[in-house]
């Protein structure tokens, strides 16, 4: 546990009261939800955990928090240099803090988490350890067009190509794009607005027309199964290397069994149950959680067969999954 | 006919034109109050000023693109596309802004017109080639959102920290009760609804406009011979509905100052359409309020406030809750119809 | 005649109905015998369509009893009245246009093979009963396409096809034409003749007058009283049914008719492009038009009014070079139409009288765009008052008027535009003797005003009894054309039927 | 009437009962078949088996919901809750198999049972309650997929790598023309829709049920005046759709391994009525052919596999492209049907 319990009495009774919220409804987020709940308890306070869908209702559902003279609120938000206003005011009737994804123009007090763009390069590393001789790489994801995934996607292709990492690039979705060398190849990004469906045609689609297909990333949890179970239907399960993104059970169990070469796992458990700890203390007035660059590093990790089991352990053990 | 039936009969009409759509009104408003009675009662929070002008201001959001669906559906047609073309307008109106510089009276000006012309084309489909409602806005629905994606490669438009000035139209507060602390101030948001609202009430009610649509929606054919000329009037209806969802759709880009061209709007006309029909609508045709269309979609806004300030927990199943209101209210509704009539048949045997 | 010690086939005791506010029926007691034809009649309102719905388990009575060779039944569904032997023909048309005739005619009785539908056998018995009624269509041919009339033989067609053994007919000759009449007459006494019991509504007297061997007559939901066979007249039937002597029927007195108001030259119409139709009508002339059903009249009608396109030809009035291409325009060029089928083109149903009877002359009226209320509530004063329309006032929906008030309601609506060529298509349909009347005195005011009028019947009577020139029409040509001293039955059914003289004038 | 009448009158009549059902059959079937000429002409991948398979196997899932749509739409009413449905059924088979460890039966019956239940209730409320179809279905969209969210506390359900037997419903392929290396084997799906339309074809046009459907579509009275129990038949209606959306579930989830609550089937509803209208089902009731329909599903997957394979650039605006192409499906459609009768009146003249 983090921080000191509240001193005395009932928790419940003087505990803050806080939320948590998330940029839209994934798994990811109900682990990380899981994570403020269970910081909630071990610190007697009034956790919720709201789970908007997209931008318009991430801002109701915050004003509806204020109005609530919620304590103090965690956000990931979906698109941040456009969200001031209600990031701002948010920090000024409450106490606000990023997570996930930060918005360093607010006036939000601090950030948890790590960026998307590096977690994004560690991604196209992983490429291209999966692929020495290089070869056509396809990426998979929801939704491109809120700042999350843009910046891991992003991140991603750069490292494949191999080029100076800067964050400030936007490639367009379509067109391929070949490193230097010419060995790497993205072909493309395709994107099923979480369709699971479509997304799955998509992978199958990408098989079909580019036949030497060398690699997959899936950047959002579901993706990967979603390519494994294209490439199985297919016929060319381990053929065709998957790297993952996030920790879903068929990807881990991948892993394991050799089909995925790795994962970049972030840790939404620690997301949750840092932001709800810092928080607390930040109620209590004790401004020394800041760090004075404002950001508690959460750093993304990469599970590949060296780590799989422990780290899985550990991930059942938390949510108990 | 008998003497003593024409007393009768004219409580008969009515009655029945009171159930048309003035009951419907009084019934969603029940409703409303019903509502917001409990949520008062729950929490303390609920009738401070700011949530107040929260939920206004939200309502006339939803509001003005109901009033649009209302037309539409007056007219016996449906408007599957409202939500599409908020998200075109949503993203279209930055897009031209800020990555295009246009000034704003071009790009408002142009989107607009946009606006225009998408319900033209759906009234022109409709009318001169015959083809189902459902069917072209379907096609619409479909087309809009893939054309805003298309249009921005799949990236979220937004103004960032400019044009406070263009969006206090969508943010401005109103000082109306004096500017002390904690006095409610009237959304300037609210204020466009009131005023739309009060025209297309007129609008409906007191022109020949407004009664050549209740009463092409009534029955087309005894319109025409009536030497109406219901095309036109349909189209003018599709031009009304996808004029307002431009409208709307600005403001909410205005308000939430970005939109995701993925998911800007989604479902938005399934929220206007259902708060038609809660303020007594008929999908049939010729029936409609437009004060029962802005009631209604208040009654969906402060639900949802509802169980954000009181049931927090319950968020994710908020469209179930939604889903289950929406649906008594037609149940009870009808249920009252029947037992006024039942009642009416006793009165006359008795 | 029906043998009167065996107790009647179909009986009913004490009924009663009520609807919300409405008392359709009070304590209505009558019954039928085997090979029996029981005229029912009574002013539009008076119940009879009710009572028959009854009796085909449509409606379920509130209060008494029906019984079926004496033994009590209650009809929960049309099924099992069909199964009592009880089929009837509805007053308004009831057919799926989507599915062709045979398939209509056996609705809910399709013959099977292996549970699939045997087409082959529906189209085999459909033809036989199309025969019967003189129905000259294919069984494949899709409902939607014919004409009012044609569907309304489908529909007896259908009625004969269910093997009843009381068959109802609730006003089956409203949109029929002397032919056809005369068909299902030979029809009717056929089944006569097999012991089937038929109850004939009408408000036709003079087919009530040939055909029913008891007249049976409801005023107000009331039964008033029964004329037997041989007393069966024409005036005894009336005063029963409007309690008072309805004198003079038809009005022929002669109108001074002024210059011509429409010229029609080589106009041909969508259904029958091949024909060119020319004739011109002059002002205060009433001008009836003939033909069998199909023949085109309505059509004609529809396309002087512009709602159908003219294929071809020319239309001079006053104000118009050409044939109209909307309502407005022939509107505007004074020329108006009662549509053949009231509750589909002339009324909002669903609106108030005032909002009908305004719905014309809104725009005249009109104040910048604003509804004009004084105008409105006047249009309705006068034309309540002028065309005695019985309602609860303006403010009553039309849906619950009787037929005859609806017609008159359509009526009002145009007398309102001050029109000054009045066309009206079948304009006594389902109306009941006192409202013919008040009708027939109205269009003879309007032609004393100088008023041209066009009006389409299939009634032969008032053909005769109004025009003061007829028009016949056969296939969608006019086959001739007759002044008021040549109209006779013989003269008429020659050229409907194609067999008559080749035109003179027109 | 003349002697030539009837013939015209059977030929009309023939023309356009062509024109009613099989006409636009046509219509499709040759967009069909230009879209895959297309295709196949830009890339020699689209031909390939098991492009193929994936094609006939999308088709499948889609078109066992469009076919329930169908019998929906036939009635005159709509169901837009089908992809609600969708996701309910699918979170709970591997919610119920791998949380709660029910058997296969058991919880393939308990969803069957249930999706029986939900097209009952929603047909009661139509025909006991006389609510408007789009209401109550539209209830039904916001209230299972909240259920769905509230069951699962919002965590995607899947089998994990469990249940391969059962997944081969969904996944299996049947290789009927032997099993060379790359020859076309048969998804299983594909046969389960190919049984399903067989009898659903069978069940419209050739039994007493299905032409009292198409009748009661087309005017409800005349059914009811015919003896026809219309209110049983529509229920009937509805509970076909919902239990086919259920099936399409079930295989849906089956298919892809896990299903997320918040997503899973979003939209479905509006591609199944696409489908069902582009094969020629009119919203207004009482025409429809199921061939048409699993066409009609058919179009919308090879198009987007089009765009996949042809125009991957283009993945963004494929719901404009596909809505565009239905679009232009119904108006040519449209016009093909103008210009024969126009044909027709020609004939006349001659
Ligand atoms: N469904 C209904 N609801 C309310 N009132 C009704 C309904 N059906 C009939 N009525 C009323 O019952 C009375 C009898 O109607 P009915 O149709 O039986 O008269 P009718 O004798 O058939 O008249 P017509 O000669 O015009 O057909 C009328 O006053 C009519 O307005
Ligand atoms: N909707 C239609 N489509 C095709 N043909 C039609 C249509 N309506 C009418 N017809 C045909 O046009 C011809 C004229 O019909 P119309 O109704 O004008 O005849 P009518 O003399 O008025 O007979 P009725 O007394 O039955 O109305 C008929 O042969 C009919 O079959
Ligand atoms: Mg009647
Ligand atoms: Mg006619």
């Amino acid at each position: 546990g983090c921080g000191s319990k509240n001193a005395g009495g009932t928790p419940e009774a003087q505990g803050a009261s806080l939320a948590f919220v998330s940029n839209g409804v994934a798994d990811f987020w109900t682990i990380a939800g899981q994570g403020a709940m269970k910081a909630g308890e071990e610190l007697g306070v009034k956790v919720t955990v709201v789970m908007p869908n997209g931008m318009t209702d991430q801002t109701r559902k915050m004003e509806d928090l204020l109005t609530r003279g919620i304590d103090g609120i965690a956000i990931s938000p979906i698109n941040s240099i456009n969200q001031i206003d209600i990031l701002n005011k948010a920090a000024a009737e409450s106490i606000l803090i990023t997570h996930d994804s930060d918005a360093p123009e607010s006036d939000r007090v601090m950030y948890i988490g790590m960026d998307n763009y590096i977690a994004g390069l560690m991604c196209g590393e992983l490429v291209r350890k999966a692929l020495p001789e290089g070869g056509e790489v396809m990426i998979l994801i929801g939704r491109a067009d809120q700042d999350n995934s843009s910046r891991r996607r992003q991140g991603c292709i750069d490292a494949i190509l191999g080029r100076e990492p800067d964050s400030s690039r936007n490639d367009p979705l379509g067109d391929p794009m070949t490193s230097e060398d010419g060995k790497f190849t993205v072909l493309g990004t395709l994107t099923d607005q979480f369709d699971r469906a479509k997304g799955k045609a998509n992978a199958e689609d990408a098989l079909t027309r580019h036949p030497n297909i060398a690699a997959f990333v899936g950047l959002f949890t579901y993706n990967p199964p979603l390519a494994m179970e294209a490439l199985r239907g297919a016929g060319k399960l381990g053929e065709v290397k998957v790297i993952a993104f996030d920790e879903d059970e068929i990807s881990l169990q991948g892993i394991i069994d050799g089909t995925v070469t790795g994962t970049v796992v972030q840790d939404p458990y620690a997301y949750g149950y840092e932001s709800i700890c810092v928080l607390n203390e930040l109620y209590k007035k004790n401004n020394s959680v800041i760090p004075e660059n404002k950001f508690i590093d959460i750093p993304a990790r990469v599970i590949d067969s060296s780590n799989v089991e422990e780290f899985w352990a550990d991930l059942k053990k938390k949510t108990g999954r | 006919m008998t003497g003593k039936e024409p007393g009768a009969d004219s409580l008969l009409s009515r009655i029945s034109q009171k159930l048309r759509a003035g009951g419907k009104v009084y019934g969603i408003l029940g409703l409303l109050i019903m509502i917001c009675v409990y949520t008062a009662a729950s929490t303390d929070r609920f009738l401070l000023s700011g949530n107040i002008e929260n939920l206004v201001h939200r309502t006339a959001l939803f509001g003005i693109l109901s009033i649009g669906a209302a037309f539409v559906i007056i007219t016996g047609g449906i408007d599957l596309s409202i939500g599409s073309v908020v998200c075109l307008v949503g993203v279209l109106l930055p897009f031209l802004l800020t990555k295009h510089d246009w000034t704003v009276p071009a790009a408002v000006g142009a989107i607009l017109m946009i606006s225009l012309v998408i319900g033209l084309v759906h009234g022109l489909l409709v009318t001169k080639l015959r083809l189902q409602p459902f069917v072209v806005t379907l096609c619409g629905l479909l087309f809009y959102r893939g054309l805003a994606r298309g249009i921005t490669n799949d990236q979220s438009q937004g103004f960032g920290s400019g044009f406070q000035e263009l969006r206090l139209i969508a943010k401005g507060r109103i000082p109306i009760l004096g500017d002390a602390e904690g006095a409610f101030q009237l959304p300037a948001t609210t204020l466009v609804l009131i005023v739309l609202a009060i025209v297309a009430a007129v609008f409906l009610n007191k022109t020949i406009y407004g009664r050549y649509l209740l009463a092409l929606g009534n029955n087309p054919e005894a319109a025409r011979y009536s030497g109406i000329n219901t095309d036109r009037m349909v189209l003018l209806a599709y031009a009304i509905c996808s004029m307002l969802a431009g409208v709307g759709g600005m403001l909410f880009v205005l308000d939430i100052n970005a939109a995701q061209p993925s998911d800007f709007g989604n479902f938005y006309e399934l929220y206007a359409i259902a708060a038609a029909v809660l303020g007594g609508c008929s999908l049939r045709g010729g029936e409609g309020s437009i004060i029962g269309v802005v009631i209604g979609s208040a009654v969906m806004v402060v639900l949802s406030n509802t169980i954000n300030l009181v049931h927090p927990n319950y968020q994710n199943v908020e469209f179930a809750i939604i889903g289950a209101v929406i649906l008594s209210g037609a149940v009870v509704d009808e249920l009252v119809r029947r037992w006024l009539s039942a009642r009416r048949a006793g009165m006359k045997v008795g | 005649m029906p043998e009167n010690n065996s107790p009647p086939v179909l009986e009913v005791r004490h009924v009663g109905k009520q609807f919300q506010s409405v008392r359709a029926l009070d304590d209505v007691s009558l019954g039928i015998l085997a090979g029996e034809v029981l005229a029912v009649l009574g002013e539009n309102g008076a119940g009879k369509s009710t009572l028959m719905k009854i009796l085909a388990g449509v409606q379920s009575p509130s209060t008494g009893e029906i019984f079926v060779d004496g033994q009590l039944v209650v009809f929960a569904n049309v099924e099992q009245a069909l199964q009592a032997g009880i089929s009837l023909i509805h007053q308004e048309l009831n057919l799926a246009s989507n599915l062709s005739v045979g398939a209509n005619i056996f609705l809910g009785r399709e013959p099977r093979r292996f549970g699939l539908i045997d087409n082959c056998r529906i189209e085999r018995d459909a033809t036989k009963y199309l025969e019967m009624v003189g129905l000259d269509v294919s069984p494949r041919t899709i409902v939607g396409r014919l004409s009012i009339g044609k569907q309304q033989l489908v529909e007896i067609a259908k009625a004969l096809s269910t093997q009843a053994r009381v068959l109802i007919m609730d006003e089956p000759t409203s949109s029929l034409s002397q032919h056809e009449t005369e068909t299902l007459f030979g029809v009717v006494k056929n089944l006569r003749a097999q012991g089937v019991s038929v109850i004939y509504i009408s408000h036709r007297l003079r087919e009530v007058e040939e055909l029913a061997d008891r007249v049976v007559v409801l005023r107000d939901g009331c039964f008033v009283g029964q004329i037997l066979r041989d007393e069966i007249r024409h005036d005894a039937m009336v005063s029963m049914m409007v309690g008072r002597d309805v004198s003079k029927f038809y009005h022929r007195t002669a109108h001074s008719t002024g210059d011509e108001v429409l010229r029609v030259e080589q106009l041909r119409t969508p259904a029958y492009p091949a024909h060119a139709i020319s004739f011109s009508v002059r002002a205060g002339e009433i001008v009836g038009v003939a033909g069998l059903v199909g023949a085109g009249r309505s059509e004609l009608l529809t396309t002087l009014f512009g709602v159908t396109p003219a294929v071809g030809g020319s239309m001079k009035t006053e104000s118009l070079a050409r044939p109209p291409r909307t309502a407005r325009e022939a509107i505007e060029a004074g020329i108006v139409l009662v549509p053949e089928d009231r509750r589909l083109a002339g009324l909002v149903l669903g609106m108030s009288v005032k909002q009908n009877l305004s719905l014309a002359t809104l725009r005249r009226e009109m104040r910048g765009g604003f509804l004009n209320r004084e105008a409105e509530n006047r249009v309705c004063e006068e034309m309540t008052q002028q065309l005695r329309i019985k309602s609860a006032g303006g403010d009553q929906i039309v849906q619950v008027l009787s037929g005859g008030n609806q017609q008159k309601v359509v009526l009002g609506k145009w007398l309102a535009t001050e029109p000054r060529l009045l066309l009206m298509d079948e304009p006594t349909r389902g109306i009941d003797v006192g409202a013919k009347e008040e009708i027939y005195r109205l269009m003879h005011e309007l032609a004393g005003r100088g008023v041209a009028i066009v009006f389409v019947s299939s009634e032969m009577e008032e053909i005769f009894g109004l025009s003061d020139r007829a028009l016949v029409m056969h296939e969608g040509r006019i086959a001739g054309g007759l002044d008021r001293a040549e109209i006779s039955e013989d003269a008429v059914m020659q050229l409907a039927t194609g067999t008559g003289r080749t035109p003179a004038k027109c």
